[in-house]
């Protein structure tokens, strides 16, 4: 045997028991259960939904910038025809379509990022597991749902741009 | 009828086997409990209060899962293997004393053993060298390399540990000069425990004890000396090829294993029945070699969640080079003793 | 002296190294080249990178007769290093017609793999390799994954 | 070494270890020519969790490929996105603004304290704590490593695969007093390390590890070694101070070298590296001064970086030594896209060395040493 036996297997011994028989009293660390999207950063992003701008219309204008960025392509994008907006008297795109299909996504957030009007933001609450892969797959109105059922996360693409602004004030 | 052995045989162990059956299965949820503590976690809290209930759910899982084996594993062998585990461990614990009583003379007489045998050791250590041989078909049996260098690696370290685990039971039969684990006892009452006896002879008790509690723990393959499972290379030993309620089987011997290793060594060593103070009737007889079983019961799975396994040649080093040795001085330092008339 | 100056001559590279791209040399002194550069301290093998260019018709110019076209090379680039204090690599690169290019296995047992690894995806073989087999793929894979006529939507099938 | 050469005459035993294993961390099979429970050769097979992350680095464009290279090295995910913005950046031409740097080396070292713990809780469970004293140590570096993940969290959304950096910067600034809670987190990390080392310091660690796994300084350098592996073969080397990037030349790193090369001496530079990461991080800290985080424009558009050629090689010192990317550029018809890209996995690397080193071990060793090499599976078969 290389190491010789001496009294330190003992002392050695002891003192690995000491560490262990010390996390006895303590309160586990572990949590039951999943954590709540209450206690998760403001940041957290699990899940997507789509928003109504200010003046309560869809936001999303159909722009297609999203279907084009995503890295793994699960969102489809219809876009509708162009018509004016009660609200603001403007000719603006719409949405006919769209769908997120929530097994391949891998919440890289370049579609926030890349959202011009701030249509599609993330909540920080996951989706309920499904019985079927269809389960997972977002469509509009469960992403326009979202809106209102799951907490959003802190920011949107202009929040996202404000934070990266190259240029920004020191201070 | 009272005079028919096998009545009371029956009478006492009936009750043992459920005992150390309930034992065994309270083990397991014991432990995971105790395990999930010393990690910050909570273990198996569900099932009933504080999850007790677990190894219930467990075993009903057991028995309810697929029973497969394997198209090239030798079928008769592989199914009587699991059989045997428990029943050599019930065995053995056939003659532990786990009572005594006064009677009105003053004698103190250790009972509570299902069979009062003259050669109670030897029994006890047959029974655990015979372990080797039900693991050894299940490694073969298997046809699965895993499985054969496990059960290979059992044989080894079961015929190596047996070596000291003999000479250090020696230790307790020298100075009581009787095979019998009753007389041991009594010879413990009388002379004070062989561990813990504050005369000349108490050093070498307490230095046997602890090679006694080494190597039943190899013998009862727990950590540091759990090579044949060793679950980092050999995934689970034995076991990889069995389902369902053999696998159960095997575990529960393994519990079973390791209460019946704690209550030996307590009454080897600890004076079994024998009280530190207080009074010496059966209940409190029963109470003290319960005690005592689980101080060892739950040093055993410190020990478990504290340490690392060894490698299997540091382990065969360890026992011819350094336990079989030191047992032997044991043994003749203690046949000093007896002769010279210290203990 | 640096690297680049002791070796400039010998193997007729430009004036200063490119921070675009690593210099290019005869495939007949990729050896010589790997073996002066660990007597010079490059010791650690880095990686090993191929990279396969199909044919290609560059478009012509207006009033221009069309150029020749390329025709379809490989370009096997090394990559050493320098351990220590002030590390540094050394990149350089071979470009042969025909996927076949000298082992560096003798010099660096670290191109053992490596090697493999760009015979596996895209199909270079190393010359003198002692255990050239597929390392990432299947054994019975067809084609070579990386090469650019394989298609990232190529049929195959999934369990064999 | 192939069945054919397999001669049942030797008293030789073929064992196949994995790729469905407990201890191979992941899916990698190696076949053990076994001599009783000597190893006399070892046949390493990557590639059970080949993925083609190559091909899809030539299909998508430069914004797109942060998020897909987390998935590689799935342990640091942080370093991985740094090594490839960094080759974005050198092949673009993109200048990266002080604030980005010092937040990268921030969180690159946070990066190696979480790899590095959970680097100890797994070799710990290979040593032979499976269930024994190697799970306890691996629930107490799991709970430390929750502390880091939950900074990351708070810093970018995610736990795990966070895509913060983009070409040119980073895309998460701090929020309002991240730098309290990760003082807070070094200060309880630093005590927890030595109640590891107190569980670690046992005699059957120690018999467990020393002298076993040797790797030589040649060895070492010629299969490529890097990081720890290579650090406690006692070469002195390491990236983040012989060719500093990022904020590492604002900072004085301290190597920790060992000269033993066996699994011990690796085991003792990956523990001082956790300190000296908690140092550097305490340090930089103080650094991380106002200012934009991204130098050119926040990515706003597929096709926002272009370049028509050129063939870079950049190389930064992950937890698991040098991860380099070969880069060669214009490979979209508009040069959005690379147009190969090469990646340099140190664990492929580390895994090369186990034929030179396995024979001659127990089979119980392999696990040490496999385990000793921090292998992770998702970057040697990328």
């Amino acid at each position: 045997m290389r190491r010789s036996l001496s009294l330190r297997w003992i002392w050695q011994s002891l003192k690995a028991l000491g560490v262990t028989g010390k996390h006895v009293l303590f309160e586990p660390r572990t949590t039951e259960g999943i954590r709540s999207a209450e206690s998760r950063a403001p940041r957290y992003r699990a899940s997507f939904a789509l928003v109504h701008d200010e003046h309560g219309e869809e936001a999303c204008i159909g722009c297609s910038l999203c279907e084009k960025i995503c890295p793994s392509t699960v969102i489809t994008v219809v876009p509708g025809g162009k018509v004016e907006s009660p609200a603001t008297g403007k000719k603006r795109g719409t949405l006919e379509d769209f769908t997120l299909d929530l097994q391949a996504c891998i919440i890289c957030e370049l579609c926030v990022q890349v959202c011009p009007v701030d249509a599609i933001v993330m909540v920080r609450e996951q989706e309920t597991p499904g019985y079927s892969r269809e389960d997972l797959v977002l469509t509009m109105d469960k992403l326009y749902a979202n809106e209102h059922d799951k907490p959003r996360y802190w920011g949107s693409g202009s929040a996202l741009m404000e934070m990266q602004d190259p240029k920004k004030e020191v201070g | 009828m009272l005079d028919n052995p096998i009545v009371w045989a029956f009478a006492i162990g009936g009750p043992l086997i459920t005992f150390l059956m309930g034992g065994g299965a309270v083990a397991t949820w014991w432990e995971r409990r105790f395990a999930g503590k010393m990690q910050t976690r909570f273990g198996p809290n569900r099932v009933g209060p504080q999850g007790i209930l677990q190894p219930v759910a467990d075993a009903f899982k057991m028995m309810q899962k697929e029973d497969i084996v394997p198209r090239a594993a030798d079928r008769t062998l592989f199914n009587l293997a699991p059989i045997f585990p428990p029943f050599l461990v019930i065995a053995s614990a056939a003659v532990i004393p786990f009572a005594a009583t006064v009677d009105a003379t003053g004698k103190y007489d250790p009972t509570g053993a299902v069979a009062e045998l003259d050669i109670g050791i030897l029994w006890v250590l047959s029974m655990a060298g015979l372990m080797v041989f039900p693991i050894w078909v299940a490694g073969w049996s298997a046809n699965n390399k895993y499985t054969l260098l496990s059960g290979m690696r059992m044989v080894a370290q079961g015929i190596s540990y047996e070596i000291p685990m003999v000479l250090c039971a020696l230790i307790p039969v020298i100075y009581a000069g009787s095979l019998s684990l009753s007389d041991i006892v009594a010879y413990q009452h009388e002379h004070g425990w062989i561990a813990l006896s504050l005369s000349p002879s108490m050093f070498v008790g307490a230095a046997a004890m602890l090679l006694f509690f080494l190597t039943s723990l190899a013998e009862a393959n727990r950590i540091p000396f759990d090579i044949p499972e060793a679950e980092s290379e050999l995934i689970a030993g034995v076991m990889v090829e069995y389902t369902g309620i053999k696998f159960g089987i095997f575990m529960l011997a393994e519990y079973l294993h390791t209460i019946v290793a704690a209550a030996l060594t307590s009454a080897l060593f600890l004076g079994g029945p024998s009280p530190l103070f207080g009074p010496a009737g059966p209940i409190a007889g029963l109470i003290w070699m319960l005690g005592k079983t689980l101080v060892l019961f739950v040093l055993i799975y410190w020990l478990r969640w504290s340490l690392y396994r060894f490698r299997s040649d540091q382990l065969m080093d360890l026992c011819w080079k350094v336990l079989v040795p030191m047992s032997l001085l044991l043994v003749m330092l203690a046949a000093l003793m007896v002769a010279g008339g210290f203990a | 002296m640096s690297a680049w100056e002791a070796l400039r001559e010998r193997f007729d590279l430009p004036e200063e190294p490119s921070a675009e791209e690593p210099p290019v040399i005869d495939v007949s002194r990729h050896v010589e080249m790997a073996a002066a550069l660990k007597e010079f301290g490059f010791t650690m093998y880095v990686t090993v990178c191929a990279t396969h260019f199909p044919e290609e018709a560059p478009k012509a110019k207006k009033g221009e007769d069309p150029p020749p076209p390329i025709p379809e090379h490989w370009e096997v680039a090394t990559v050493l290093r320098r351990p220590g204090a002030r590390s540094e690599t050394f990149a350089w690169r071979v470009s042969v017609e025909r996927p076949v290019v000298p082992t560096l296995f003798p010099l660096f047992a670290g191109a053992d793999w490596q090697e493999r690894e760009q015979y596996d995806l895209v199909g270079v073989i190393f010359e003198g390799h002692p255990d050239l087999r597929r390392l990432m793929m299947p054994e019975d894979w067809d084609g070579h994954p990386l090469r650019k006529d394989y298609a990232i939507d190529t049929r195959v099938h999934p369990w064999r | 070494m192939d069945i054919e050469d397999y001669d049942p005459d030797a008293d030789l035993m073929a064992l196949n270890m994995g790729p469905q294993h407990p201890s191979t961390h992941g899916v990698f099979r190696i076949k053990l020519i076994l001599d009783g429970e000597r190893i006399v050769k070892a046949v390493p097979y990557p590639g059970y969790l080949h993925r083609g992350v190559e091909k899809l680095c030539e299909k998508l464009t430069y914004v797109q490929i942060t998020p897909i290279f987390d998935k590689h090295d799935y342990v640091a995910p942080m370093t991985n996105e740094q090594a490839i913005n960094m080759a974005f950046e050198k092949l673009l031409g993109l200048e990266v603004p002080q604030r980005a740097k010092v937040l990268r080396t921030i969180l690159a070292e946070l990066q190696r304290i979480a790899s590095h713990l959970l680097w100890l809780g797994t070799f710990t469970l290979d040593i032979g704590g499976t269930i024994g004293g190697g799970a306890s140590l691996m629930m107490y570096t799991f709970r430390e490593r929750e502390l880091i993940l939950d900074l990351f969290e708070a810093l970018t959304g995610c736990r795990f695969h966070y895509n913060t950096h983009c070409p040119g910067g980073n895309r998460h600034d701090v929020p309002e007093g991240w730098e309290t809670v990760v003082r807070h987190v070094m200060d309880t990390i630093e005590p927890r390390i030595d109640e590891y080392e107190a569980i670690c310091d046992s005699e059957i660690f120690l018999m467990r590890t020393e002298g076993v796994g040797l790797i030589s300084p040649d060895l070492a350098l010629e299969t490529g070694q890097s990081g720890p592996v290579l650090r406690a073969s006692g070469i002195d080397h390491d990236l983040r101070r012989d060719a500093p990037y990022h904020a590492y030349d604002q900072v004085q790193v301290r190597v920790h070298v060992e000269t033993a090369g066996d699994c011990l001496a690796r085991y003792k530079v990956r523990v001082a590296e956790m300190r000296e990461s908690i140092r550097l991080v305490r340090e930089l800290l103080g650094l991380l001064e106002p200012g934009p985080i991204v130098g050119s424009k926040p990515i706003k558009s597929l096709v926002q970086f272009k370049a028509s050629g050129g063939q870079v090689y950049v190389g930064i010192e992950t937890p698991r030594g040098e991860l380099g990317t070969y880069l060669v550029g214009g490979g979209d018809q508009r040069g959005a896209a690379p147009y190969r890209c090469k990646i340099r996995p140190p664990s492929l690397h580390a895994m090369s060395v186990l034929p030179y080193v396995l024979p001659g071990h127990q089979v119980s060793d392999v696990v040490t040493i496999l385990g000793s090499l921090d292998p992770i599976m998702g970057e040697v078969d990328r």
